[in-house]
């Protein structure tokens, strides 16, 4: 019985790392349609830049989070301006392949700057090891992760609901064409929301480092799992990428722990079965 | 009004134009020859050349799909590598003879072509991606799972293969591999051609260029997707079957999402939907790769990831789409 | 008068929501054979729906529709167009980059199951290609049958609609608003060539130019709130004072 | 075509000098995935070869040795066949050399036998590699090699009677879980599970909750190298699994020096089995370690650095013995045989399978001067490859 709790607490944990990595994507997908494959690469940006402050300007782990974010939402700004928004309403093939020739470049520029080496974060002590609650060993990082990504939810949530800038977002992916009617700069809006995301995916990549590692190769390798989250929870979908996500991760350990033989096929027999049932996703509208 | 056609057009003038949209043109011709140098001029080459030939025979299978009917796929390396291991298989069970091991693989790929086609044709934009992707990934996870009959990752080594015609002998040189590779691709582009410019290739145009129209002129479209996608993996099996047949040996990469990538990536390249985009993107890419890979290898993918961004950017209908709008040709876009 | 004629086309009681809203409710209509009927209504009384839902591009909650006899209500959209139940769109659903010629015969190709033949080139269906064209110069459209359709100028893309439509061979053709977006002057002559469609085929058309419906209808229905108002004689409806109220008091533009 | 005719002269004429050049250059063409997933690997390994050829010149028996890179861009069994045959058909290679992966050695064997050119298989570590041509010898490790000597020691020297074992899902694992099992239990160990991961797994903890649930005494782990050593071995501290209450057992990349950084004090107690030590107190290994990390970045050797290290050196002692004979018969034949001292310590190749034999050692992490690192708490000499 403790076993099956502590998977569960295990995959949601993943989950919630997949999530935080995923979210920006899946909304800046619904609102631009625009299909970014260079996401995993942003999480890839914030995970080295997280590295670098750390050894380099012996940033605290906490502050390098912050880091991660800000650089990746910073040079996301930049390519948003230069070479994204020359392909909003492109044929997607073309988005996929755009995207696609970043993370080739990405990927190179890393094995240049900082080698082929897996990269390393030294997490304070307080984040390591494990803790027992009622019997039960539960790691310290994996409860931190839990709790960002709540915190991040809780963030997106509110600032979504409550916020004027959160009014507008909601109203360009309902409908752009009656945003941008009612006067709404839809173009500048999807700007913010796009580095929002991007820099949700460096903190989502600094924050894996600890469990998955940091290589050249980490936005090829996280990709899938991101796509998987997006379109299982449907495109623009906040809950549907927090219920996506959970679900991804903790059928992903579950999976293995009750049916190792299959483990690693299952959350794609999940992927092809939730897709070809519900195309859209489990949350998606359009 | 117009100058196209005078007004008093008759039906024999539509008639001969229409024949006139698929008539070979000197260019053609002069391509296909061009692709028999390297046996002359470059034969330390020919084993590149045989794999380009692969590589373009993989992406013409995909260009059926992807250029003609609109289906962008993540996974067709899943029908390369099943034609792959048919190949391979069929020769570790000691049948080794080329054209026969070609033909079963083949038909074994677009048999499972057909039988995943029934997915593939309900599902469209990012969840089409996300399936065939899927799909490519549960192939190559079950190959790996049945290692005893796959090699897994340490791969097959496959069983030399007979001489054609129980003649040409495959030698170190390549000279064989080239000619074979070569002949395949050239009968498969021939039927390619065919098939657009038929009657089912307009359909899968009509497809292409509005998916919602053709139930309203009674087109019964899902069943024009899933033929041409059992006749892509086909062909995607016997460039497999190729690369088993001519290299001896087959691994689990024939099946990675590496190769459906790059196959993708060959074909914007060159050019989507003008059969020609396939082979001349398979030819700038494994190229352009094999000369950046032995000045850099490192960072040859930098140049790879570069180059496709410049395409997308200011040649959005690929290199010939660029070439032919230079050259002032109908295909404005 | 064409009442005594055989009814081609026939819904029972066909209704539909979307969510609380009724867009279709128990809609009756009988299309007799080769009859001109126009199907006019306020906006968002529910025509388009109405031909969505008979020519299958939605599925009704309730009720059925019978083409010539047979139950048709669970069949798909093409099998519909191959029965002889076809439509146009009110925006132009086209193939931008196919010629005119390229896509009726497209059309022929269908309606003749020799789409999917991929082993002969398209020339070698030589009756094909000459019914395309035919088809394309019945309807005036013999000049631009060879340039890509997005070249043409809107109203011979209009004209394109139905010669794709004609090209299915319909019993039944649905015409939803024909000549939207073409200037008035050109659209009279839009209707003259659905006037002189074949005589066996029967028409419905949806049109808010009351000058035009009152000239080419030979029977109108008026749908109002998805309901059918009144189906009568041109003469009829123009004197009818509920007809006035919900729709010629504030819709009739001249 | 005037400018075509003039490509094929000029390439025709370059095809003719480097004919000429290659009566008095070696040409070692090496196949390695410089890029893709497996590029720090075949640069590490580059990188042992560059420090052989430093050290010991580019000059032997008269004759320049030339190195002709080759990528194959990740697991590319049909690529590394293309390379293999280029290097002989076009490049004039004398010996074809590299090979990370597995996959790759074979699919450039059957070249290597057809072209009759000796074949130094640095890496790629199943043992069926040799077995595929005359022509190939090996300098690196194999996976039964090693595993099959932690197991027997396990039971007879380790103190374990009863043992779980996690492996990749793939070749080297399936090999790595057979032959740890099969020293284990011939020497009267019991198994009680065996559990394999995908390869491609961001997150062990349901595996490693499932050995726990087992409670063995130790647990077996072969893992690839890359960030999957660290995961794991995070999993398993988290789980409460730890040396001394639980043995880890591994083969020696669980604990190369990224990792063990990485894990920190989790990684205290794991035991591994490996061919190269980087902390062994040996003068030829400290000369080879400082050289190394002097000649990059500070960066350390690792298992891909000495099988480069080793085998340039196999490549230049052979051609010493045939006085600069480069047929692929007279250098296979120098190589049989062979024996001499490596910075891992003493090793030979086996006449008979061409295949390396070298000292095992069992290593425990522990701390010296502070730091974690690899102690050796055990060398078995002359281990053979118990599968051939």
């Amino acid at each position: 019985m403790s076993s099956i709790v502590i998977v569960l607490f295990d995959g949601f944990a993943f989950g919630m790392l997949l999530f935080v990595l995923s979210v920006g994507l899946s909304v800046t997908l619904g609102l631009m349609n625009f299909i970014n494959l260079a996401h995993g690469a942003f999480g890839m940006l914030g995970g080295y830049a997280a590295v670098t402050a750390m050894r380099l300007l012996g940033f605290p782990f906490l502050l390098a989070l912050p880091t991660a974010f800000l650089a990746a939402a910073l040079l996301s700004i930049v390519l948003e301006r230069t070479l994204f928004r020359r392909l909003y309403g492109a044929p997607e093939l073309n988005q996929v392949l755009l995207t696609i020739g970043m993370v080739f470049v990405a990927a190179a520029i890393a094995t240049y700057l900082f080698g082929t080496v897996q990269q390393v974060i030294i997490l304070p002590s307080w984040l390591r090891g494990s803790v027992e609650i009622a019997g039960m060993r539960f790691g310290v990082y994996r409860i931190f992760l839990i709790g960002i990504a709540l915190i991040v939810t809780a963030l997106l949530v509110f600032g979504l609901e409550r916020t004027r800038l959160g009014a507008q977002i909601r109203a360009a992916v309902d409908n752009q064409r009656v945003a941008k009617g009612l006067g709404l700069d839809v173009e500048k809006i999807f700007g913010i929301t796009f580095a929002l995301g991007s820099g949700l995916a460096g903190l989502g990549g600094a924050l894996a480092v600890e469990i998955v590692g940091l290589d050249p190769s980490f936005g090829f390798h996280f990709l899938v799992y991101v796509l998987i989250v997006v379109s299982v929870g449907g495109l623009g979908s906040i809950t549907g990428s927090f219920v996506g996500a959970a679900l991804l991760g903790i059928f992903d350990v579950a999976g293995k722990y009750f049916w190792p033989e299959i483990g690693s096929f299952l959350i794609y027999l999940l992927l092809v079965a939730i897709l070809f049932v519900r195309p859209l996703g489990l949350f998606g509208k359009r | 009004m117009n100058q196209a056609m005078s007004a008093n057009a008759n039906v024999d003038t539509a008639r001969q134009w229409l024949k006139r949209q698929s008539r070979w043109s000197p260019f053609e011709i002069v391509f296909w020859l061009a692709l028999l140098l390297p046996f002359f001029l470059f034969p330390t080459y020919l084993p590149l050349a045989s794999q380009i030939a692969i590589a373009a025979l993989f992406a013409l299978s995909v260009d059926l799909i992807l250029g003609y009917a609109g289906i962008i796929t993540l996974g067709h390396a899943m029908f390369f590598g099943l034609g792959a291991y048919a190949a391979a298989l069929l020769a570790k069970a000691g049948w080794s003879e080329p054209l026969t091991g070609l033909l079963f693989a083949g038909v074994f790929a677009g048999l499972i072509g057909f039988i995943t086609s029934f997915m593939i044709v309900r599902v469209q934009h990012l969840a089409l991606l996300m399936i065939t992707l899927g799909l490519g990934v549960l192939t190559l996870e079950l190959a790996n799972a049945m290692s005893w009959l796959t090699g897994g990752t340490d791969g097959l080594r496959v069983p030399r293969t007979w001489p054609i015609f129980n003649y040409f002998r495959f030698d170190l040189w390549g000279y064989t591999s080239y000619g074979y590779t070569l002949a395949v691709l050239f009968i498969c582009f021939l039927l390619s051609r065919l098939l657009v410019n038929s009657s089912f290739g307009l359909a899968l145009r009509g497809i292409r260029e509005n998916v919602k129209r053709m139930p309203a002129i009674g087109s019964d479209h899902h069943r024009h997707l899933q033929k041409i996608y059992t006749i892509s993996a086909a062909m995607a099996g016997l460039a497999g079957a190729l690369l088993a047949q001519t290299t001896s040996t087959v691994a689990l990469d024939v099946l990675s999402f590496t190769r459906s990538a790059d196959v993708i990536v060959m074909l914007v390249l060159g050019g989507t939907g003008r059969l020609y985009g396939a082979i001349v993107g398979a030819i700038i890419f494994l190229v352009a790769r094999d000369q950046l890979a032995g000045i850099n290898p490192q960072y040859w993918y930098f140049w790879i990831g570069l180059l496709l961004m410049v395409v997308v950017l200011f040649m959005p209908k690929g290199i010939l789409g660029f070439l032919s709008r230079l050259a002032g040709r109908r295909d404005n876009d | 008068m064409t009442d005594q004629k055989e009814i081609v086309l026939r819904t029972d009681s066909l209704s539909k929501k979307f969510g609380a809203l009724q867009v279709t409710n128990a809609v009756r209509l009988a299309l007799p054979r080769g009859c001109r009927y126009a199907l006019i209504g306020p906006n968002g009384a529910g025509k388009t729906t109405l031909i969505n839902l008979i020519t299958g591009q939605l599925k009704p909650d309730s009720g059925s529709i019978f083409l010539g006899g047979d139950d048709i209500t669970g069949k798909s959209v093409s099998a519909r167009v191959r029965a002889g139940l076809t439509r146009t769109f009110q925006i132009n659903t086209l193939f931008p980059d196919l010629t005119p010629l390229e896509a009726v015969t497209l059309a022929v190709c269908e309606r003749e199951g020799k789409a999917g033949q991929f082993w002969q080139p398209l020339s070698a269906h030589g009756a094909a290609i000459d019914e395309a064209f035919e088809t394309l110069k019945s309807i005036g459209l013999a000049a631009a049958a060879t340039r890509p359709t997005r070249t043409l100028p809107y109203g011979q893309q209009r004209l394109l609609e139905i010669a794709l439509a004609l090209a299915t061979k319909p019993r039944v053709l649905l015409l939803d608003e024909p000549a939207a977006g073409v200037p008035k002057d050109e659209s009279a002559a839009l209707f003259e060539v659905i006037a002189a469609l074949p005589s066996d085929i029967s028409v419905l058309f949806i049109e808010h130019d009351m000058d035009i419906v009152f000239k080419f209808a030979s029977r109108i229905i008026v749908l109002v709130a998805g309901g059918v108002l009144l189906e009568a004689d041109p003469e009829e409806v123009r004197t009818d004072q509920r007809v006035r109220e919900v729709y010629l008091g504030k819709g009739h533009h001249v | 075509m005037k400018t075509k005719k003039i490509i094929a002269l000029l390439g025709a004429s370059l095809a003719w000098t480097t004919a000429g050049y290659a009566q008095e250059t070696v040409k070692i063409g090496v196949i390695l995935p410089y890029s893709g997933p497996f590029a720090d690997a075949a640069n590490q390994l580059q990188a042992g070869i560059d420090l052989y050829i430093a050290k010991h010149g580019d000059t032997v028996a008269g004759k320049k040795i030339e190195l002709i890179k080759k990528d194959t861009g990740g697991p590319a069994a049909d690529v590394a066949q293309r390379m293999a045959q280029e290097l002989v058909v076009r490049d004039g290679a004398d010996i074809i050399a590299g090979f990370a992966l597995t996959p790759e050695a074979l699919g450039a064997a059957p070249v290597a036998e057809e072209a009759q050119k000796l074949m130094v298989v640095m890496n790629a570590a199943t043992s069926m590699v040799t077995e595929q041509s005359e022509y190939i010898v090996r300098t690196s490790v194999t996976i039964p090699q090693v595993n099959y000597a932690l197991g027997k020691w396990a039971f007879e020297d380790g103190g374990v009677t009863q043992a779980y074992t996690l492996v990749s899902d793939y070749g080297p694992g399936h090999d790595a879980e057979k032959s740890f099992s099969a020293g284990f239990t011939e020497a009267g160990g019991k198994i009680l599970g065996s559990d394999r991961t995908p390869v491609a797994n961001p997150d062990f903890s349901a595996f490693v909750q499932r050995v726990k649930d087992a409670n063995p005494e130790a647990v077996y782990i072969f893992v690839p190298g890359g960030a999957q050593p660290a995961a794991i071995g995070k999993a398993l501290v988290d789980r409460g699994l730890a040396p001394p209450a639980t043995k880890i057992l591994a083969q020696g990349e669980l604990t190369h020096p990224e990792a063990l950084a990485s894990m920190g004090e989790t990684a205290r107690g794991i035991i591994t089995t490996f061919h190269y030590t980087l902390e062994r107190d040996d003068p030829l290994n400290k000369e080879y370690v400082e050289g190394y990390t002097a000649a990059n970045n500070g960066r350390e050797p690792d298992l891909f650095s000495i099988g480069g290290y080793d085998g340039m050196h196999l490549i230049y002692e052979a051609l010493k013995k045939t006085n600069g004979d480069t047929s692929g018969d007279a250098l296979i034949a120098a190589a049989k045989g062979m024996s001499w001292q490596s910075p891992r310590g003493p090793m030979s190749i086996d006449p008979e399978t061409r295949d390396v034999v070298q000292t095992v050692y069992i290593r425990e992490v522990q701390e010296v001067d502070g730091k974690l690192q690899n102690v050796i708490i055990h060398e078995i000499p002359d281990v053979k490859d118990p599968l051939h």
